[in-house]
């Protein structure tokens, strides 16, 4: 037996044997590198799942040779292997970031505690994104919600707390709603494993437990998406957590709830249960209500962190338009938002990482020529921002114009219309940072903090060239993406 | 067997599930709504359980003289439901533990109050 | 309550049962209703029954916190080992028909290691919250 | 017979709540909640879920007690507040019950044994166990082998929140080691 | 296609852009940044002068940069609209860069490095606009160009540069993102492309209504083309100082705006597509309108760089109205009047910058008898007032000629009368200019402190270009040969 075929597990074995691993040697270290060696392999791992499924194929692994449904069954297809892609990657970039960054916010003897929380969250959400089993997703999404609460409260204001108490608050009630609905799904089908459930569910369509089915997962995921009106959790929760971990949260938790939407919208119910129920005006209209009051709340914040902490509402608001619109561009711009955006969110709040280490904080006071005092780090979180409006040459522009080319083939103007002007709206709160940033200069003149470590500055600046890079190159992304949402209208029973 | 008769354990389910949620918006102490995530929480456990009994059956230990057993999956999601439950019962003790010696109190409005002033620069303790 | 005669006694001679309970829900979990989870709480319960009686810091000298965190990483570690030799020996993760010669034996062995495992967590767990709340006084400012 | 027991059962588990509602006496509430926990037990039991029930008791009455309890003692807050605007989050509750409970018309009926989970899945769990596996519970069967992936994830559960917690009570030897 | 022509379009864009590199690095010596901006510049120009030769021999040389998505790339061709266009941003640049290094340290600029590396940026992405191979990429390079310009009006950093930025970067992202990109997007649903292919890709595969639609999101949505209503930024940006408000009106900015409408009009509607649909209607009264509107507020505008501001306004929609009349001679005229705008109002703008330096003046009432002590300046001004107006001998004559008589041939009577009567309103505001400047005494009363004529460079400067505006009038064939070919 070749070890290849058993890499969907390990996938997800190696984080959860690193997590105890990391404290039991309760040395930051060790600790440490036991985690890059992990998230590294991982990072191999997923690339090599992705290209084994680049021709369409299907891998299916049977855990503890119990053939599905009777067992747990991993799935990788062109969907979720690109969403691992995204995930690992992110980890492996954060880690390195984290050496850092959590010495100026975390105490020193904590470090190996960051580290195995960091572990468990990847461990969870890496579990949720590959496994083919409905109950099994609710287990490791609590994995990684626990091991979240954690990562926030470990900021340094006490708001952390609050923020972390909230998000346990919103996060179970989802979690709940989305076991209930998978309950509702086992009552009417007798089967846990998603794709034999999808089977079962055809002749079932339009029953009205399905539909509640449908409503509880919706609600729960919406929750974790934080889709307006359910997003309140997450601006405090990203502005207070300690800054490699909102770097991780913003780039890939939100994510991977989407991921779990489309799953269930495609690969169980199938998109024919849209015709019985309201879903898609439904979600469309939040989408668009997110995009404007998240980005007009966004202008009138005065902490960076938390004005990209909205505009992350809002951005999350173009993915899930993209599934409301439903159209294979629509669905193309929401896999490829999911990943571009990950990309742009997880270099902005970097690059904030690197400005609490010199300057201690983010309060747009505090940033007063930024410019001048952090040249590079300022030119990237423009650059970033120029990607949330989506001005062509950044990664922004190219789910943006698949997004309105769905809007167009479906012959919706006043979408259009609305998508381009919530980019406006964008402009105005990146704005407000240029303009701090290089039209006002520092009452004190020796503004410029620490030197910051080459660990920290690169990974932030990667991030911010593969902005770039896939605006330009698109060739991985494209091709992922439409692939994925092959897979995903091909899944439908 | 009329619905009503039929789904007993569906309306407890919601039941519970409505004071579970009810006391987590209504009540604004910290430890009173952990309790009522509780609440909504176990009443999943019904939603599971109750239709894997059979009367006349039992549990779902191989045992002679017995051919009807009960529906031994749900108890085994159940099982971790629990374990959930009280972990993150767990936690947020922990955070509120924490919150109570820094802010001083684990109502809610008096943190936001709190929260509306200028955070004082000491890190939590 | 720390120089109570009596409760002394009684917990001196109560703790061992509690914890040869627990060990019997362990092995029992097979054939009855229990197993490694109700076990380790079970065991969890006694170490704090000594400890509310006792005083912590007697607890901790024959049971100190820096264990108390490996049992509980320890009980992850043979699970996901037990997994793993499942991939070792030639078979799927957390397979256990590999584990013997004999695919029955192979799978009783299989569950009693992951019971272990799970026992040893939960109850490390257990105790390492007891410890944590305990270590903390009530808050006064 | 059996479902008169569960329903009676029910009806008290409904009443502890109510009192878990109405009490502002925060001990109270707590051990209200650890009675709430042993009813639900019972009921369990009466339902056949011996293990569930068994756990139940121990974590849900036993263990979130004592936790409770000490999270109390360390808050030394014995009083909530009154219950303030309490009308817009009862409507929020109740409509959003209503809509859910209308969805559950059509789930399969109490005990019936010709509901489709105990047709699909289950019987190969109850009936070629004993040749695949041969232990007697078939819960820990199921919990142990055939979904101990599952159990896997609980296990890390539990070891997360445990973590968590040594992340968040530890006492600080040194405050954030900031300056450098 | 052979490939040096294929890498000479490469090098278009990278000169300048290697040579933005350079200057940031050489920031902290003035003489070797000034150097190495000449020497990117003549570079630059030669670079384009090269190509001359294969596109006059009728090639069209091209380069496939990357494919963004599926059916969509980044690529480059040159026909002869770009290849005048380049040669006129390339050459006019040097003289610009002459110009800048006198006003710069004239008046004592800050940032003078920033000044110039974003300038090279911006000449970088007009060359883009200028070889844009399909509207994609001409789009891209459209919001590059804006956005490196946009360090260049704000260049003060003060509220009232930040103000007009505000609005600059406003109606120009604004316009571009709300109204041309959903326009590129459905032109690429609807035919699946966006190359620019002479003849125009709408034809026969959209409706007269959608096309009339597509027409409207795109003239209005090319806000660099300063059509009314979206004019307002031009004035506004007036804080900048003058060698960037010359970069707007001549070089760079205002005519990459024509340009792209012009591209936009032959190469993608297609010239005979919109004749046939008469889509193109409005475009040509809202063009009128706009001519006249702009002249008379210049004739009132008291400041001389707003008055210029308001007669570029016109000027530009000169090109639009002649572009939307789609007679081949009024094309004509439109193609060669971008020329022969861009090297006339450099040399207003020159001169108005030269006057601020020496004088410190930037009103026209206070220009009374300033030919007596800065001739040359005022000379070279009053060729470009004869060129604007449009009188021989001066380029400007050349291609209203070939407007007017296009429309003539057309008898498009609005558009005639549009173009006779608002040569009457440039000569009523340009003309008491040079009057006053020549043929009244200086009145000595406050501010009538002896000075003379501006930095060398400066009027080296302006005297070049001047000269290029007689020049183009008498060699006005080969340019003319150029415009020919655009169909």
């Amino acid at each position: 037996m070749s070890i290849t075929q058993h890499l969907p597990v390990l996938q997800v074995a190696l984080p959860l044997l690193a997590a105890p691993l990391a404290l039991i040697v309760r040395q930051r270290r060790v600790a440490f590198a036991i985690l890059l060696a992990a998230s590294l392999a991982c990072l191999a791992i997923s690339l090599a799942l992705w290209n084994h499924v680049q021709d369409g194929s299907v891998i299916s692994y049977a855990i503890g040779s119990w053939p599905p449904p009777w067992g747990i069954e991993y799935r990788v297809d062109r969907l979720n292997a690109f969403v691992l892609v995204l995930v690992s990657g992110m980890a492996s970039l954060v880690l390195l970031f984290s050496w850092r960054s959590i010495e100026a916010e975390i105490a020193e003897d904590r470090h190996y505690l960051f580290y195995t929380m960091f572990a468990l969250c990847l461990t969870g959400l890496l579990g949720i994104t590959i496994t083919g089993d409905a109950f099994n997703v609710f287990v490791f999404l609590e994995v990684s919600s626990l091991s979240t609460y954690v990562l926030i409260a470990m900021g340094q204001k006490r708001r952390a707390l609050v923020a972390a108490y909230q998000y346990l608050i919103m996060g179970t009630i989802g979690a709940t709603l989305i076991v209930m609905g998978i309950g509702m799904l086992y009552l009417m089908t007798g089967t846990l494993n998603l794709y034999d459930m999808a089977e079962r569910l055809g002749p079932l369509q339009g029953q009205r437990p399905v539909l509640a089915a449908l409503a509880f997962i919706t609600v729960g995921v919406s929750l974790k998406v934080a889709l307006f009106p359910l997003h309140q959790w997450l601006p405090n929760a990203y502005t207070y957590a300690p800054s490699a971990v909102s770097a991780f949260l913003a780039a890939t938790a939100t994510k991977v709830a989407i991921y779990v939407l489309l799953r269930f919208y495609f690969s169980v119910f199938g998109q024919t249960i849209f015709l019985d129920l309201p879903v898609r005006p439904l979600l469309i209209a939040l989408a668009l209500a997110g995009m404007f009051v998240a980005s007009f709340l966004a202008i009138y914040q005065l902490d960076l962190k938390r004005l990209f902490a909205f505009s992350s509402v809002a951005q999350v608001g173009y993915i899930v338009l993209g599934i409301g619109m439903g159209n294979a561009a629509g669905l193309t711009s929401s896999v490829l938002h999911l990943f571009n955006h990950g990309i742009t969110k997880g270099a902005i709040f970097l690059l904030l990482g690197l400005v609490v280490f010199a300057l201690g904080g983010t309060q747009l006071s505090r940033l007063k020529g930024l410019g001048k005092t952090m040249p590079i780090t300022s030119i990237g979180l423009v650059i970033c921002g120029l990607s949330l409006i989506g001005i062509p040459g950044t990664s922004g522009f190219i789910s943006k114009w698949y997004l309105i080319m769905a809007a167009v083939e479906l012959g919706h103007w006043w979408l259009v219309f609305l998508i381009v002007s919530s980019s406006l709206l964008a402009t105005a709160y990146v704005w407000k940072f240029v303009d701090v940033a290089y039209f006002q200069s520092p009452e004190t003149p020796a503004a410029a903090g620490r030197a910051l470590p080459l660990t920290m500055v690169l990974p932030a600046l990667l991030l911010t060239a593969s902005t770039l890079y896939f605006g330009i190159d698109t060739r991985f992304t494209i091709g992922s993406a439409t692939g994925a949402v092959a897979s995903m209208i091909g899944a439908q029973p | 067997m009329t619905t009503l008769a039929g789904s007993f354990t569906y309306l407890v389910t919601f039941l519970l599930m409505m004071a579970g949620f009810f006391i987590i918006i209504a009540r604004g102490n910290l430890i009173k709504k952990l309790i009522g995530l509780g609440i909504f929480q176990s009443s999943v456990y019904l939603l599971y359980v109750g239709p894997a009994k059979i009367v006349g059956g039992t549990a779902p230990i191989l045992a002679a003289g017995f051919t009807v057993y009960s529906n031994p999956l749900p108890h085994v999601l159940i099982l971790t439901a629990i374990v959930v439950g009280v972990a993150t019962l767990a936690l947020g003790l922990a955070l509120v533990v924490l919150i109570r010696e820094s802010y001083g109190t684990i109502e809610e409005d008096d943190i936001l109050k709190l929260d509306i002033l200028p955070e004082p620069e000491t890190e939590q303790a | 309550m720390r120089n109570d005669l009596i409760l002394r006694v009684v917990a001196k001679l109560l703790i061992p049962f509690i914890l040869l309970f627990a060990v019997y829900v362990q092995f029992h979990g097979d054939f009855g209703p229990g197993g490694g989870f109700q076990a380790g709480v079970i065991f969890a319960a006694g170490i704090v029954l000594h400890a509310l009686i006792f005083g912590l810091d007697r607890t901790k000298t024959f049971l100190p916190e820096p264990w108390v965190e490996s049992i509980m990483a320890l009980g992850v570690l043979l699970y996901v080992g037990v997994g793993l030799a499942g991939i070792i020996l030639g078979g799927n993760f957390l397979d256990f028909f590999v584990l013997d010669a004999d695919s029955i034996t192979g799978q009783h062995r299989g569950i009693f290691w992951i019971e272990i495992g799970v026992a040893l967590t939960v109850a490390g767990v257990m105790l390492k919250i007891f410890y944590m709340f305990a270590a903390r006084g009530p808050i006064d400012e | 017979m059996e479902s008169l027991i569960i329903i009676a059962l029910m009806v008290m588990m409904l009443v502890a709540v109510w009192l878990i509602i109405q009490s502002r006496n925060l001990f109270g509430v707590v051990v209200l909640s650890g009675v709430y926990s042993f009813l639900m037990a019972t009921v369990l039991f009466a339902l056949d879920a011996a293990d569930v029930a068994m756990t139940e008791a121990a974590v849900g009455a036993g263990l979130s007690t004592v936790l409770l309890l000490g999270a109390l003692y360390l808050c030394k807050s014995e009083e909530g507040k009154p219950l303030h605007r309490p009308w817009f989050p009862l409507a929020l509750s109740v409509a959003l019950t209503l809509t859910l409970m209308a969805g559950t018309v059509g789930l399969p009926f109490f005990s019936d044994p010709m509901a489709v989970i105990h047709q699909h899945v289950v019987p190969r769990y109850i009936n070629d166990m004993p040749a695949e596996i041969d232990v007697p519970n078939i819960v820990t069967a199921v919990l142990a082998s055939y979904r101990s992936f599952d159990t896997l994830g609980e296990t890390t559960v539990v070891f997360t929140a445990g973590a968590g917690v040594i992340a968040l009570l530890r006492r600080r030897r040194n405050g954030v080691t900031n300056a450098k | 296609m052979n490939v040096p022509t294929n890498m000479a379009l490469l090098a278009c864009l990278l000169t300048p852009v290697i040579g933005a590199v350079l200057l940031g690095l050489a920031g902290k010596r003035p003489n070797l940044r000034e150097g190495l901006t000449f020497a990117t510049a003549g570079l630059l120009l030669l670079v384009v002068a090269s190509l001359i030769a294969p596109v006059m021999a009728g090639q069209t040389p091209t380069l496939e940069i990357a494919d963004i998505l599926p059916g969509l790339s980044l690529s480059l061709t040159l026909e002869p609209l770009g290849l005048l266009f380049a040669l006129i941003a390339s050459g006019l640049w040097i003289v610009n860069s002459l110009y800048s290094i006198g006003y710069m340290r004239a008046n004592g600029e800050a940032n003078q490095t920033r000044f110039f590396v974003f300038f090279a940026l911006s000449i970088a992405a007009t060359m883009g606009i200028a070889l844009a191979g399909n509207f994609f990429t001409l789009f891209v390079f459209y919001e590059i160009l804006t956005l490196v310009t946009f360090p260049l009006v704000t260049h003060h950093g003060n509220a009232a540069a930040k103000r007009s930025g505000r609005i600059y970067l406003g109606v120009l992202m604004g316009t571009s993102i709300c109204l041309l990109l959903p326009a590129l997007i459905a032109i690429w649903v609807l035919t699946g492309t966006t190359d620019f292919v002479s003849g125009g890709i709408l034809a026969g595969k959209v409706s007269p209504a959608l096309t009339l639609g597509l027409l409207v999101l795109c003239m209005f949505g090319v806000g660099k083309a300063a059509l009314m209503p979206f004019h307002f930024w031009l004035p506004n940006a007036m804080v900048a100082p003058t060698p960037v408000s010359a970069l707007l009106h001549a070089v760079a900015v205002v005519k990459a705006g024509v340009f792209t409408v012009v591209k936009l009009l032959v190469f993608i509607f297609g010239v005979d597509h919109l004749a046939q649909t008469g889509a193109a209607g409005w475009l040509t009264i809202v063009a009128g309108i706009t001519i006249v509107v702009a002249s008379f507020i210049a004739l009132k505008a008291d400041n001389l760089k707003r008055r210029l501001a308001y007669s570029t306004i016109s000027q530009l929609s000169y090109v639009v109205m002649a572009a939307s009349l789609l007679g081949a001679l009024s094309m004509t005229g439109a193609v060669l009047h971008i020329a022969a705008h861009a090297v006339g109002k450099i040399t207003l703008f020159f001169a108005a910058g030269a006057i601020y330096t020496a004088a410190h003046k930037t009103l026209v009432s206070e220009l009374r008898g300033i030919g007596h002590t800065m001739p040359w300046t005022m000379a070279a001004f009053s060729i470009a007032a004869l060129s604007m107006i449009g009188l021989p001998p001066t380029a400007g004559f050349v291609s209203k000629w070939y407007m007017l008589s296009g429309a003539v041939a057309i008898e498009h009577w609005f558009a005639v009368g549009v173009i006779v009567g608002s040569t009457l309103l440039n000569a009523g505001y340009f003309l008491p200019i040079i009057y006053q400047a020549f043929f009244h005494k200086p009145d000595n009363n406050s501010h009538g402190q002896a000075h003379g004529e501006a930095p060398l460079s400066m009027l080296v400067a302006l005297l070049v270009t001047a000269s290029l505006t007689v020049v183009l009038f008498f060699v006005a064939e080969w340019p003319l040969s150029l415009a020919r070919q655009v169909q």
